[in-house]
C-alpha cells in the first residue's frame, strides 16, 4: 500500500473513512447530543482533542507497549485526554456540559478512539497518527454538525448559533419528535440512505472517468 | 391442442380470496366508519380523509417508481393505511399532519423494509405515534363538537371517564354524538365494518376478543378512581380508539401473529398495555402504543408460540421415555 | 416501591436504547442472530449488574473518602476492565459451561457503552450501592429486552428485498427509530402512582 | 353412528360433485389398446409373466410381485401382448416398462378364474390373504400401497379398528359415492373380508355428510352387522388423507413418519378396494377394472365410468363427449392432489380415481404476490405445521431450516396453496425441500 501524505491522512477521515456514515461507529454520541448544531459542534470538539491525543499516546508508546496489554493500555491513554476534556468543559462551559451529560465521559469508551488506536496508531508514527486522529475527528465532528442541523431545524425550525437564528422565524409548525429518540434515529438512519446513494453515484461517476 | 395443456403443481383450484379481495373488504369494512366521520364532523373530516389516502397512496406509488419496483398501488394496501391513519386523527387538524403521517407510514414504516409483507408495524400506526409525537399539540385538542362542528375545547370524554364521571350517554357514545378522533367515535360504524370482517372471515375473531376482553376486565378492575372492582367495562370499550385498534389495527395480518395462539396473546398483550397506558402512563389513551408494542413482540410470539404438529405427542413420549431409561 | 420504580424506568420508560442511546453499537452488530442476541444478553445482565455495584463501592470507598472524583472516568473504566477480566477468569474455573455460553461475549463487554454507562448515571443520580445494583440490573434487562426483539425482527429481514442503500445499519436504525417511537408510549409511566 | 370430531385444520373447497354425481356409473368399454405399467406406484416394479405375441384372456396374470411393496396385474380383457416397452407413466412422472395389449373385443374370461364363495364363515383369514395378494389388489384412493401389506402386518402390532374410507374429500370426484350408493352390499361384503384378513374385530365406515345417498346405503347394508359403524364426518378438505381420518374418527393421531396408521391400531382401507376385495371373492375376478370419475367443467356429458386398468385417458373423455371447450389441464385424480398430464394418450393406472378437465379460462394463472403473513395456510394446514415459513425457507434455500421446521412431516395435501391469497405455491415450495431433504438423507445413509 502506498503511503498518504500526511494531508491525506487528515482528509480520509472526512470522507472515504468517515466514522459515522462509511464504517458506523461510535452510535451512541451520534444520536445522543445532536439536538441542535451547536451540540454536535462542542461534542465534535470533545472527539477530535481526545482521538488526538490519545493517537498520539499510543503511537509513542506503541513499542513498549506488550501486545497481550495493549487494550487495557489504550483505555488508559484514552482516559487521560478525556478526563481533561470533562475538566475543561466543566470549568468553562458548564452549561454544555450539562447538556452533553455522560457522553463527554462516555468517549472514553467510544468504539471509534478505540478503534483508531488499535488500528492506526498502534502501527504508525507520531505525526501520521496525529493528523489520523485530527481528520477521523474532524469527519465525524462534522457527521455530528450535520445530524444536528438537521434534527434542529426540523424540531425547533430554526437553527441557532450563538446569537444568529435562522430562519429567522419557523417556515413550517417544528415536529417535536426529531428531538427525541425516534426522531434521532430515523434521521439518522434516512441521512445514511442519502449518503449511500451519493457515495455511490460518485463512486459510479469515477469508475465510469477512469474506463 | 392436447400440446397446450398446461402443467403445474397441485393443488389445482384456488381459494376466490386474494390480497385485493381483502384489503378491498377492509375498505368497503372501513365505510360506515368513514361515513359517521363524515356526517359528524362535515368537510373537515372528509378533507383530512381524502388528504391521508391520497398521500399514502401517491407515496407508495413515488417510491416505487423511485426504485424501479413493480407498482403496487392497486392492490388497495396503501389505501387501507392511509384511510385508516385518517380515522385516528383529530377532525380539525392541519391538512399537513395526515400528509406527513400517511408518507411516514408508507416510506418510513413500510416500504423502506420491502413493501407489503415485511414491515414489521402497522403503518398507520407508525404514522399516527409520529405525528402525535411530532405535533402533540394538534393531536390531542384539535377536536370539533359533532355536528355544529364548531372548536371545542375541553376534554374528551374518555379523559372525563378516567376521572370517574359518567362521560355521556351509552346512546351517543354507540352512535357517535361526542368529542374524539373522526374513525374511533361511532361505536356502531366501527362495529358494523368488525362485523362484516369477520363474517367475510377476513379476520381471527381471537385478536379482538382477546384485546376488548382484557381490556373491558381490566377497566371493570381498575376503572374507577380509588376503588376496585366498580369500572365500567362497556363505556371503558366504547370510549378512546380501543374499537378501532382492536378490529382494524391489531387485526393486520403482517404485524400480527400467523398462529391462532398467538393472536390470543396478541390480543390480551394489547388490552394489558393500553390499560397500562391509559391509566398509569402520560398519554390519554394508548391504544396506538400499545398494538405498536404488540407489533414487536409478534416476531418472538411467532418464534415460540407454535402449534404441535400432528404425532407430537408420540414424539415427546418417546423423548420422556428415552430420559427415564437414560438415567 | 423505589425497587419498581427504578427497574420499570430502566426497562420501559428509560430503556437503554430506545431512550438513552447506550449500547448502541452492540445492539445493531450482536443482533443479526437470535442465539447470539441471547447470549450477549445473558453477559450483559451479569456483568451490568455487578459492574454497577462494584464501581458503587469504589465511588463510596476510595473516590468520596480520597476526593478524586475528578478521576472518576478512568477510574470507573480500570474498575470495569478489571471486574470482567475477573469474571472470565472466575467462571471459566467454575461454571464451563456458563463460561462456554457467555465467553465470547465477555471481552466485548468492556468498551459496551452501556456498561460505564449505567455506573455513571447511577452517580448522576445518587443511587448508591444499593441502587446503583438494582438501576445496573434494570438498565440491562431493558437493554436485553430491546435487543432480543430486534434480534427477532432482524431474522425475518433474511429474505427481504431492499435496495442496496438500505441495507444493513441505515435498516438497522430506521427500525430502531420505529421501536423506539412505540416505547415512547411507556413515557410517564406510573408517575402518579410512585409520587 | 359414530359422531366424528372436526380434526385439526382442512380447508372449505368448492363440492362440485353434482357434476359426475347424478348418473349411474357406466362402463366404459373396450379401448383399441391398453397399457398396463409394470410399476403402478411406488416401490418395487412387478415382473412380466408374458412376453411380446402371447395371447391373453381377461383376468389372466401377466406380471408378478416381487419385492415387499408391490403387487401383481392381470389382463383387464383378452387379447394380444403387442409389446413391453417404456412408456410415460403419468402418476411417477417417468418412463417405465409396461405391457402393451390390443383387445380382441371377445373379452373372453380366463379359465382359472373361479369363484371362491359368498360365505366369509367358510372362507379362512389366510385365505383372504391369498385372493388379497394374487388379485394385485392395492389402495384405490389414489396412493395405490399394496393391501396386502396392510393386511399381513407385523404380529407385534395390535391393530383394534379397520376404518373404510368413503370420504372421497376432493372436490369433483363421486366414484367411491357412486360405489356406495350402487353397490353398497358389495363394498360392506369387502370390508368385512378386508377384516377377517387382517383380523380386526371393529370396522367403522367412514363418509362425509355431503353425500346422504351413500350414508343411506351404507347404514342400510351394514345394519346386519354388530361388528360395523358408521361415522359421519363434517366436509372439510382433506379429511379423507389417512391421518386426518384417523384423527377425527378415533381422536388418535398417527406418530410422524415414518410412523404408521399401524403403530396406533389401524388399518385404513378405500370403499373402492373393498368392492374390488369382495368382487375377487364372488367371481374370481382379479383387480382390473375401476370406477373412474371422468368431470370437470371442461367435459361435455361428467361420468363415472368403469373402466379398465390402462385405458388411455383420451379414450374415457371421449366416452364422455369429449372435451366441451378449450381444454386448459387435464388431472389425474382430483383438483387438490391429483397430477395434471401433457397429453392426454397416456393411460390410467389402479389407483387412478378421476380424470378431471378444467377448461382454459379456469386455470389463468395468476401472479404471485409476496407473502402478507396473514397466516391462512398454518390455520388451513392438517398436520399443524407453519407452511408459511417452510415455503420461505424452501424458496431461499435454507433446507435445514426447513427441515427443523418439520417439512418432512407434510402430507401434501394442498390445503395451504389453496387458501393462500398472495397465491404462493406453498406445496411446491415444501415438496422441494422435502425431495431435497429426501436426497440429503439417503446420501448420509449411504455413508
Amino acid at each position: 500500500m502506498n503511503k498518504r501524505s500526511l494531508i491525506g491522512e487528515f482528509t480520509k477521515g472526512l470522507i472515504e473513512e468517515n466514522a459515522t456514515f462509511k464504517m458506523a461507529i461510535g452510535l451512541c454520541p451520534t444520536l445522543a447530543v445532536t439536538t441542535s448544531l451547536v451540540n454536535g459542534f462542542w461534542m465534535g470538539v470533545a472527539v477530535v482533542f481526545v482521538l488526538t491525543f490519545s493517537n498520539v499516546f499510543v503511537s509513542i508508546l506503541r513499542k513498549v507497549t506488550p501486545d497481550q496489554i495493549r487494550i487495557p493500555v489504550f483505555v488508559i491513554l484514552i482516559a487521560t485526554p478525556v478526563v481533561i476534556v470533562e475538566l475543561v468543559m466543566k470549568a468553562y462551559l458548564p452549561a454544555m456540559y450539562q447538556i452533553l451529560g455522560i457522553f463527554v465521559s462516555l468517549i472514553v469508551v467510544n468504539c471509534i478512539v478505540i478503534a483508531r488506536a488499535e488500528a492506526f496508531a498502534y502501527k504508525n508514527s507520531l505525526l501520521r497518527s496525529a493528523f489520523d486522529g485530527l481528520g477521523i475527528g474532524a469527519g465525524f465532528m462534522i457527521d455530528l454538525m450535520l445530524i444536528g442541523a438537521v434534527r434542529e431545524f426540523l424540531g425547533t425550525g430554526t437553527i441557532t448559533v450563538g446569537s444568529v437564528v435562522l430562519p429567522p422565524k419557523p417556515l413550517f409548525e417544528p415536529m417535536s419528535v426529531m428531538l427525541t429518540p425516534p426522531g434521532g434515529f430515523i434521521t439518522l438512519g434516512v441521512l445514511m440512505t442519502v449518503l449511500n446513494i451519493v457515495f455511490q453515484r460518485a463512486a459510479a461517476k469515477k469508475a465510469k472517468t477512469v474506463s | 391442442m392436447a400440446d397446450k395443456l398446461l402443467i403445474t403443481s397441485s393443488p389445482h383450484i384456488r381459494a376466490a380470496k386474494t390480497v385485493r379481495g381483502i384489503m378491498l373488504d377492509v375498505v368497503i369494512a372501513l365505510v360506515p366508519a368513514s361515513v359517521a366521520a363524515v356526517v359528524f364532523f362535515g368537510i373537515k373530516a372528509l378533507s383530512v380523509l381524502a388528504a391521508s389516502t391520497i398521500s399514502a397512496v401517491l407515496a407508495e406509488y413515488l417510491y416505487e417508481k423511485a426504485v424501479r419496483r413493480p407498482v403496487t398501488v392497486g392492490d388497495f394496501s396503501a389505501a387501507v393505511t392511509g384511510l385508516l391513519l385518517g380515522l385516528t386523527l383529530p377532525p380539525a387538524v392541519p391538512l399537513y399532519v395526515p400528509v406527513v403521517g400517511s408518507v411516514f407510514a408508507i416510506v418510513v414504516a413500510k416500504q423502506v423494509f420491502g413493501g407489503l409483507g415485511t414491515n414489521f408495524v402497522n403503518p398507520a400506526l407508525a404514522g399516527r405515534a409520529f405525528v402525535l409525537a411530532a405535533w402533540p399539540l394538534h393531536m390531542t385538542s384539535a377536536w370539533l363538537n359533532p355536528l355544529t362542528m364548531d372548536a371545542a375545547t375541553g376534554a374528551t370524554p374518555l379523559h372525563a371517564f378516567k376521572g370517574g364521571q359518567a362521560a355521556g350517554s351509552l346512546v351517543d357514545l354507540l352512535i357517535g354524538n361526542r368529542l374524539g378522533s373522526l374513525g374511533e367515535t361511532s361505536a356502531i360504524a366501527i362495529i358494523l365494518g368488525g362485523a362484516y370482517l369477520l363474517m367475510r372471515g377476513v379476520i381471527d375473531y381471537r385478536i379482538p376478543v382477546a384485546y376488548l376482553g382484557t381490556l373491558g376486565f381490566g377497566v371493570f378492575i381498575f376503572g374507577k378512581p380509588g376503588a376496585l372492582f366498580q369500572g365500567d367495562p362497556l363505556r371503558g370499550i366504547l370510549l378512546g380508539g380501543a374499537l378501532l385498534g382492536a378490529f382494524f389495527m391489531a387485526t393486520d395480518y403482517v404485524t400480527s401473529p400467523v398462529t391462532p395462539r398467538g393472536r390470543t396473546y396478541m390480543g390480551i398483550g394489547a388490552g394489558l398495555i393500553t390499560l397500562l397506558i391509559r391509566y398509569w402512563g402520560d398519554y390519554p389513551e394508548g391504544v396506538t402504543y400499545a398494538i405498536l408494542l404488540m407489533n414487536l413482540a409478534t416476531p418472538l410470539i411467532d418464534k415460540f408460540v407454535v402449534p404441535k404438529y400432528y404425532g407430537y405427542a408420540h414424539d415427546a413420549l418417546a423423548r420422556r421415555k428415552a430420559k427415564e431409561g437414560g438415567r | 416501591m423505589q425497587f419498581i420504580s427504578i427497574l420499570l424506568a430502566g426497562v420501559l420508560t428509560s430503556n437503554f436504547i430506545f431512550m438513552q442511546y447506550l449500547g448502541l453499537c452492540a445492539f445493531v452488530g450482536i443482533s443479526e442472530q437470535f442465539e447470539t442476541a441471547i447470549g450477549m444478553s445473558g453477559a450483559v445482565i451479569f456483568v451490568m449488574t455487578f459492574a454497577s455495584t462494584v464501581a458503587a463501592l469504589f465511588e463510596q470507598f476510595v473516590l468520596v473518602p480520597f476526593g478524586l472524583e475528578y478521576l472518576r472516568t478512568i477510574a470507573y473504566i480500570l474498575v470495569i476492565a478489571t471486574f470482567v477480566q475477573l469474571v472470565e477468569i472466575f467462571l471459566k474455573k467454575t461454571a464451563p459451561s456458563l463460561y462456554k455460553a457467555l465467553g465470547i461475549y465477555l471481552p466485548l463487554i468492556t468498551t459496551n457503552c452501556a456498561v460505564l454507562g449505567a455506573a455513571m448515571l447511577n452517580v448522576k443520580n445518587n443511587y448508591g450501592i444499593l441502587w446503583g445494583t438494582v438501576n445496573g440490573l434494570a438498565g440491562a434487562l431493558g437493554w436485553s429486552l430491546a435487543i432480543v426483539i430486534f434480534a427477532g425482527i432482524r431474522e425475518r429481514w433474511k429474505f427481504i428485498d431492499i435496495p442496496e442503500v438500505l441495507k444493513g445499519f441505515p435498516l438497522a436504525l430506521i427500525s430502531t427509530g420505529l421501536m423506539s417511537l412505540g416505547f415512547l408510549g411507556f413515557s410517564g409511566l406510573f408517575k402518579t402512582l410512585l409520587k | 353412528m359414530v359422531k366424528a370430531k372436526r380434526g385439526s385444520g382442512g380447508v372449505a373447497v368448492p363440492d362440485k360433485k353434482e357434476l359426475s354425481g347424478r348418473m349411474p356409473i357406466e362402463d366404459a368399454g373396450i379401448p383399441a389398446e391398453l397399457t398396463l405399467f409394470l410399476s403402478q406406484h411406488i416401490g418395487a416394479p412387478s415382473k412380466p409373466l408374458v412376453n411380446a405375441g402371447d395371447e391373453v384372456k381377461r383376468g389372466q396374470k401377466i406380471a408378478e410381485a416381487q419385492g415387499a411393496v408391490s403387487a401383481c396385474l392381470h389382463a383387464p380383457t383378452s387379447g394380444k401382448v403387442k409389446a413391453i416397452e417404456p412408456r410415460y407413466q403419468p402418476v411417477l412422472g417417468r418412463v417405465v416398462d409396461a405391457i402393451v395389449i390390443v383387445p380382441d373385443g371377445e373379452h373372453a374370461l380366463y379359465e382359472g378364474v373361479a369363484p371362491v364363495g359368498d360365505d366369509l364363515q367358510a372362507i379362512s383369514q389366510e385365505k383372504v390373504r391369498e385372493v388379497v395378494r394374487e388379485s394385485g389388489l392395492v389402495g384405490l384412493g389414489g396412493a395405490a400401497f399394496p393391501t396386502a401389506v396392510k393386511l399381513e402386518h407385523p404380529p407385534g402390532k395390535k391393530i383394534d379398528t379397520y376404518l373404510l374410507n368413503g370420504v372421497e374429500c376432493e372436490p369433483y370426484l363421486t366414484a367411491d359415492q357412486k360405489l356406495m350408493e350402487e353397490s353398497a352390499a358389495g363394498v360392506v361384503f369387502g370390508f368385512r373380508a378386508l377384516m377377517k384378513g387382517a383380523g380386526v374385530e371393529k370396522g367403522i365406515i367412514c363418509i362425509e355428510d355431503n353425500k346422504p345417498d351413500a350414508i343411506k346405503a351404507m347404514e342400510e347394508a351394514s345394519k346386519p352387522y354388530p361388528e360395523l359403524e358408521v361415522a359421519v364426518l363434517s366436509h372439510r378438505y382433506p379429511r379423507g388423507g389417512e391421518k386426518q381420518l384417523i384423527e377425527a374418527v378415533l381422536g388418535r393421531e398417527v406418530p410422524p413418519p415414518p410412523g404408521l396408521p399401524l403403530d396406533v391400531g389401524v388399518i385404513v382401507s378405500n370403499v373402492g378396494t373393498a368392492y374390488a376385495l369382495a368382487t375377487a371373492l364372488k367371481t374370481g375376478l382379479p383387480l382390473v377394472e375401476r370406477i373412474v370419475s371422468v368431470t370437470g367443467e371442461g367435459v361435455a356429458r361428467p361420468a363415472n365410468l368403469r373402466a379398465l386398468i390402462g385405458t388411455p385417458v383420451s379414450y374415457l373423455i371421449d366416452r364422455v363427449g369429449g372435451f366441451s371447450s378449450s381444454p386448459g389441464k387435464v388431472i389425474l385424480g382430483g383438483p387438490m392432489m391429483g397430477v395434471s398430464i401433457r397429453d392426454t394418450e397416456v393411460s390410467i393406472v389402479k389407483g387412478t380415481s378421476g380424470v378431471l378437465v378444467l377448461p382454459r379460462e379456469a386455470v389463468e394463472t395468476e401472479p404471485v404476490l409476496p407473502c402478507i403473513r396473514c397466516g391462512k395456510c398454518v390455520e388451513a394446514c392438517p398436520i399443524r405445521l407453519l407452511p408459511v415459513w417452510i415455503a420461505a425457507y424452501a424458496e431461499n434455500d435454507f433446507m435445514e431450516d426447513a427441515e427443523k421446521m418439520r417439512a418432512m412431516d407434510c402430507i401434501e395435501c394442498g390445503a395451504c396453496s389453496y387458501v393462500c391469497p398472495s397465491r404462493r405455491p406453498l406445496t411446491q415450495s415444501i415438496r422441494l425441500a422435502k425431495a431435497h431433504i429426501a436426497a440429503k438423507r439417503r446420501a448420509a445413509a449411504k455413508k
